[in-house]
């Protein structure tokens, strides 16, 4: 491993421990390497800013680009232009008199977001709707349980596969009792999770107050799943930056092993 | 201080440093882990095995460094499926800037070990190419679903000669012509470009697949079995459930879906999953130790109240 | 009528101008000399007028993604077909304009941030001027922020055009790529990834306080989240799962595989779970939904049309 | 074949396509209707929600203890409904601090928030007239990168040692960061996510969670303005038109596959016709069922329309150029 790569690994680990650092308490080492973090960060956005979103999706469709082997090149559109000023409205925010004008930038971007939740809002939910339109009574009762798809016989028939196609079609149309049991589990919790949403009513009657505590409960236990399962992820990075620090700078940086 | 408040009061920074321990030691250590894959994963190496070689997919790249641990996990599993199937990659990314750069990284390392094993690389412009960062992932997502040559249009890469050319002149995207000329989708993320992407592009007529970090995992699951998504891998476990895979492949028992798909065995399968994977069995322990600590603490200094 | 916009295959007219001929900077700069005079204009605009002028605006955005939603698509439109009738054209014209539209967010949010800037440098220049009790990391800031913009854009100069390919490999880096890479690739990521992994740290903190069997709530939110736990460990689940074989003497048919760990993690993910994640998405959908309409027609007082 | 289709036909409403823009519409009816209702002085209930009473409470301690209360709302990109909520929620809570001069921070995470937020908040001290109060440098903007934002922000918390925090919005990972960062100096913390997934954590390690759309109710039941509280009804009706439809769905469903005895059938939709089935009958399944075929638009590959091409246009055959 080259000096460079050494030195660069051995910054890493001194900013991941300066960082680490502030778990025992907020101390001068966390602060300055907060403040480098800051400010690389601010520094860098300034850089994107233009090489990754001004230039491509504006400066370039306004002035065009340059035919260059082969390519015909883009002639620019100048009306691109009167984004400048729009945004630079924006700058008078500070301005005592004339600070209203800044609504006018945050007017479009709002505008738009709000015209896009109106145009994204079935395509999200619409597929939910229906998958959750599960069936709640069994379509058979010759098993309780989902039974196994047979397996065709290694060197079977094409009849006899045939048979096992349509077998296999047959148990997985069929809706099993506890199918339909999770199923009924399935429906209720998204309906008792939407009424302990419901604002606008007075929660009265066993039923209605049954439903939403019951909602309530049963959010628990999709939080505790989401818990669960996130938590996988968290000591993966964890790990990965332990990783990083002994076996790839240690290791394999500093031993050379 | 009683032995119930005792329990019920460590310090933080005692935790802490139990943590570190424990996250670091079992790594210096080889330590097998039995494991059986989870169906969502089988579906997602079946989708991918079932690809035509010679096909081209199309993948959404966006992740970065901050989470490599499982995402990198997740671009190599794919990425050696595709190279060893000689499936065709387009990769585009609309979650971080450098998310591109990160990918090709990859891809070098990657390559680095082909080469090790005296095989021929996967070749940039002949068989994956980049497009790029699409700064709006919305709007990104969006064009792509109405118009891939011109969500695409202008974008270059460059050849093996060094010389840049327009990428649909490559043999990657020579053929396409929407979106669903792409058999599969794959969108490999930490972020919220998961869904955006199913919001914008499901019922174009591509089939969608999808790695996700553990944290991702609970927002995708519902489109999995809602059926939107072919394939889906959650986080470590899932990394691991691929590397398995990859190895031995799916066998008869697993999943009635796909009965038998062969693996890669003795190849170079071992990657984030496998090396992290007993390290995560000791910190999830010691998690479940400290909640049990607790409660053990609080039932005790209890008793004493009464 | 949609020349207004980028097209496939572009021809020249009124709207735009090859790249470099002084005909597009002539337009472009008349362009701004109108934008600079339209500040002016709504800077004289009288304070009764403002609030509509806002409203206006945010209607008008908003109404391209409505009509885009709502307006008849042309229906199997192939490139460079021309439209059969006003209806299609209109319909043409939208399709056309969507890809442009979009970005506007983005663009307008960028120039913006000039803004979050001048925050920046307020709050710390004032400190270091006024000798602040930590006006050194100001400095340090400051200087970390100028560094990076100034390396990265010569960077970025370096990388363009033909160059860029051969600087995919280290071996032909400068002095400036180094330093570049050593900034944002040794400390910035590896920062990112730093302070993303001190979640786990109170991750473990938040469940050793939090995870106490006090109401049902908590026990359940505790159960579920250590059944979960348990069914990620591939050892214990498969010691669990090995166990129930055991007992079914590995029949896949039988009953008891549903005790399997894995299987119930997937019952109360797939089952549990999804449904109350979507019963949560459900709400915050239409919630913004909801909000979405207000604020697209200025029915908030308050932030969104202004006051 | 089909060019007599007119265009005002619309390729999105093909088929059962109609349903998406007819549904998303009722939803839309049912908001402004309710606004309307709520105009015209009907007093409307809504619910109390708990953690809302709390806020009072935690700037309050925070006055007492002359320590600031520290607001963020949310790691959106850029201004969006989110992040206004958010803010309208704050303006409340900023008016309260104003009132009592108590010092507050609002740390934004985007330019656009920033710029939202100043005019908020200031208008907040000025109808407070407490103007000259009102120091900009109290909404900052810290960065536009998420765990640089995190490490800014937890910095902050632990310096200006906050009594009361606010976190309200789009939150991901780093909500952890906050919640335990605040909790280890003893602060309130009042807490709210957009996204579902990070809501455990909050539960977790905050003091007063709003849940879901909890959070878009709040400003509603803070301010009990007309509009809000008529469109939160309005939302409540597009809740229970969802639940209504699943649920309808659900027994039509099961209707449909046959309860009791699985129904076989002869003919399947594809591509938006009805063919019979090759092979014989076979068993229903859910994608054939009725509600399932309205819910999921289906293209017809034949229908083609000739257009004239445009002269000028040249086919991107060579795949360049585009």
């Amino acid at each position: 491993m080259d000096n460079y790569t050494k030195f660069k690994l051995a910054l890493g680990v001194v900013a991941t421990i300066g960082l680490y650092t502030v778990l025992y308490r907020e101390n001068r080492f966390y602060r300055f390497v907060e403040h480098v973090f800051l400010g690389l960060a601010s520094g860098w956005a300034l850089v994107t800013l233009w090489t990754e979103t001004l230039k491509e999706k504006w400066w370039d469709r306004m002035v065009g680009v340059a035919s260059a082997n082969g390519d015909p090149g883009i002639p620019g559109y100048w009306a691109f232009i009167l984004l400048l000023p729009i945004g630079l409205m924006g700058y008078f925010v500070f301005s005592r008199k004339h600070n209203w004008l800044s609504r006018i930038p945050i007017g479009i971007i709002l505008g738009l977001w709000s015209g896009q939740q109106i145009q994204v809002w079935f395509n999200r939910y619409g597929p939910q709707m229906r998958d959750s339109m599960k069936p709640i009574f069994p379509t058979t009762t010759d098993s309780i349980f989902v039974p196994m798809p047979p397996v065709a016989p290694d060197g079977a028939s094409p009849d006899q596969l045939a048979n096992v196609a349509a077998e296999t079609a047959r148990i997985s149309a069929n809706v099993y009792p506890t199918e339909a049991l999770t199923n009924l589990v399935y429906v209720f919790t998204l309906l008792a999770v939407l009424s302990y949403f419901l604002f606008s009513f007075e929660i009265k009657g066993k039923f209605l107050r049954g439903m939403t505590t019951s909602g309530r409960w049963l959010l628990m236990i999709g939080f505790g799943a989401i818990f669960g399962s996130t938590v996988m992820m968290r000591f993966t990075l964890l790990i990965d930056r332990m990783y990083f620090i002994w076996i790839e700078f240690l290791k394999q940086g500093i031993l050379g092993g | 201080m009683s032995l119930g408040e005792k329990l019920m009061s460590i310090p933080k920074w005692v935790l802490y440093l139990i943590l570190i321990v424990v996250a670091s030691v079992p790594l210096f250590i080889k330590i097998p882990v039995p494991n059986t894959p989870l169906e969502p994963a089988i579906d997602l190496y079946g989708t991918l095995m079932n690809i035509p070689e010679g096909s081209t997919v199309l993948i959404a790249s966006d992740w970065t460094k901050s989470t490599r641990g499982e995402s990198n996990g997740h671009f190599d599993a794919l990425m050696k499926i595709l190279m060893r199937k000689k499936i065709k990659a387009c990769i585009y990314s609309s979650g971080d800037p450098q998310a591109p750069q990160v990918a090709r990284d990859a891809i070098g390392v990657l390559n680095m070990e082909r080469k090790a094993k005296g095989l021929p690389p996967y070749q940039r412009w002949n068989d994956w190419i980049t497009v790029g960062y699409f700064p709006n992932a919305e709007a990104c997502a969006n064009a792509i679903a109405n118009n891939v040559r011109v969500a695409f249009g202008g974008k270059t890469d460059y050849t093996p000669e060094g010389t840049s050319r327009d990428v649909f002149q490559s043999p990657v995207l020579k053929d396409i012509r929407k979106v669903s000329d792409f058999k599969l989708m794959m969108v490999i993320t930490a972020s919220k470009t998961s869904n955006i992407t199913i919001e914008r592009v499901y019922g174009k007529g591509v089939d969608l697949a999808m790695m996700v970090t553990g944290v991702m995992g609970p927002e995708s699951l519902p489109y999995y079995s809602s059926g939107q998504l072919k394939g889906l891998a959650v986080g470590l476990k899932g990394v691991y459930d691929l590397e398995q895979m990859l190895e031995s492949g799916i066998t008869p028992g697993m999943s009635a879906k796909w009965g038998t798909v062969p693996g890669f065995p003795g190849d170079s399968n071992i990657g984030n999953g496998t090396r992290y994977y007993p390290t995560l069995h000791f910190c999830l322990t010691l998690l479940i130790l400290a909640v049990i600590v607790g409660n053990v603490g609080m039932a005790l200094s209890r008793k004493k109240a009464a | 009528m949609s020349q207004l916009f980028l097209q496939a295959q572009p021809q020249l007219n009124f709207w735009n101008g090859l790249n470099g001929t002084t005909g597009l900077w002539i337009k472009i700069l008349i362009g701004l000399a109108l934008g600079v005079g339209l500040i002016f204009a709504l800077m004289s605009a009288p304070t009764q007028t403002r609030r509509p002028i806002v409203a206006f605006v945010t209607f008008i955005s908003g109404l391209f993604y409505v009509l885009y939603f709502f307006f008849p698509r042309p229906i199997d439109r192939q490139p460079g077909e021309l439209p059969l009738d006003f209806v299609e054209s209109v319909s043409f014209y939208i399709d056309d304009a969507f890809g442009v539209v979009t970005d506007f967010t983005a663009i307008l949010s960028g120039l913006l941030l000039g803004l979050g800037i001048y925050s920046l440098l307020h709050v710390h220049v004032k400190r270091i001027i006024k000798a602040h009790q930590n006006w050194f990391f100001s400095v340090v800031l400051l200087v970390s922020m100028f560094m990076m913009t100034i390396v990265g854009y010569w960077d970025w100069i370096t990388r363009r055009g033909e160059a860029g390919a051969s600087l995919d490999d280290p071996a032909n880096w400068s002095a400036i790529n180094y330093t570049k890479d050593l900034m944002f690739d040794g400390l910035l990521q590896a920062m990112d990834a730093a302070m993303f992994s001190i979640i786990a740290f109170y991750i473990l903190s938040a469940a050793y306080r939090a995870f106490r069997v006090r109401s049902v709530e908590a026990t359940i939110l505790l159960a579920t989240a250590l059944i979960v736990i348990l069914s990620l460990m591939g050892a214990v689940e498969f010691l669990w799962n090995g166990m129930i074989d055991g007992m079914t003497g590995k029949d896949p048919g039988s009953v008891v595989n549903n005790l399997k760990l894995t299987e119930i993690s997937k019952w109360l993910r797939d089952t549990v779970q999804g449904a109350a994640i979507r019963g949560i998405d459900f709400g915050v959908g239409i919630g913004a939904l909801a909000m979405g309409l207000r604020l697209w027609l200025s029915l908030e007082r308050g932030t969104g049309g202004g006051n | 074949m089909l060019s007599q289709v007119s265009s005002w036909r619309g390729e999105q409403y093909l088929d059962t396509g109609w349903v998406p823009p007819a549904f998303t519409l009722l939803l839309c009816i049912w908001v402004l209707l309710n606004i309307r209702r709520a105009g015209t002085g009907k007093d409307l209930f809504i619910r109390r929600i708990a953690g809302l009473n709390a806020i009072d409470e935690a700037v309050g301690r925070a006055t007492e203890m002359g320590k600031p209360v520290l607001m963020v709302p949310g790691l959106s990109d850029t201004v969006n409904a989110i992040v206004v909520q958010a803010l309208n929620i704050f303006s409340y809570v900023a008016r309260i601090a104003a009132r009592f001069s108590n010092p507050i921070l609002v740390c934004c995470y985007s330019a656009p928030i920033f710029t939202v937020g100043q005019e908020v908040i200031r208008d907040v001290y000025n109808e407070e007239g407490l103007g000259d109060k009102f120091d900009p440098d109290s909404v900052r903007f810290i960065s536009d990168r998420q765990f640089a934002f995190a490490a800014g922000v937890s910095g902050i918390l632990l310096r200006e040692k906050a009594a009361a925090t606010f976190f309200m919005g789009e939150f991901y990972a780093e909500s952890l960061i906050f919640a335990e960062t605040a909790n280890s100096i003893g602060a309130i913390q009042i807490a709210s996510s957009t996204e579902s997934t990070q809501t455990p954590f909050f539960i977790a390690a905050c003091d007063y969670v709003l849940i879901g759309d909890e959070f878009y109710a709040a400003s509603a039941y803070l301010t009990r303005q007309p509009v809000l509280v008529g469109s939160l009804v309005g939302q409540d009706w597009c809740k229970l038109t969802v639940a209504l439809t699943v649920l309808i769905g659900v027994l039509a469903n099961t209707i449909q596959l046959g309860p009791g005895s699985h129904k076989m059938i002869t003919q399947e939709k594809r591509d938006a016709k009805f063919v019979n089935v090759e092979g014989g009958p076979r068993p229903i399944t859910p994608d054939d069922t009725f509600m399932s075929q309205l819910f999921r638009k289906q293209s017809d590959p034949e229908l083609v329309i000739e257009r004239p091409i445009d002269p000028t246009f040249v086919p991107p055959a060579d795949g360049g150029g585009e």
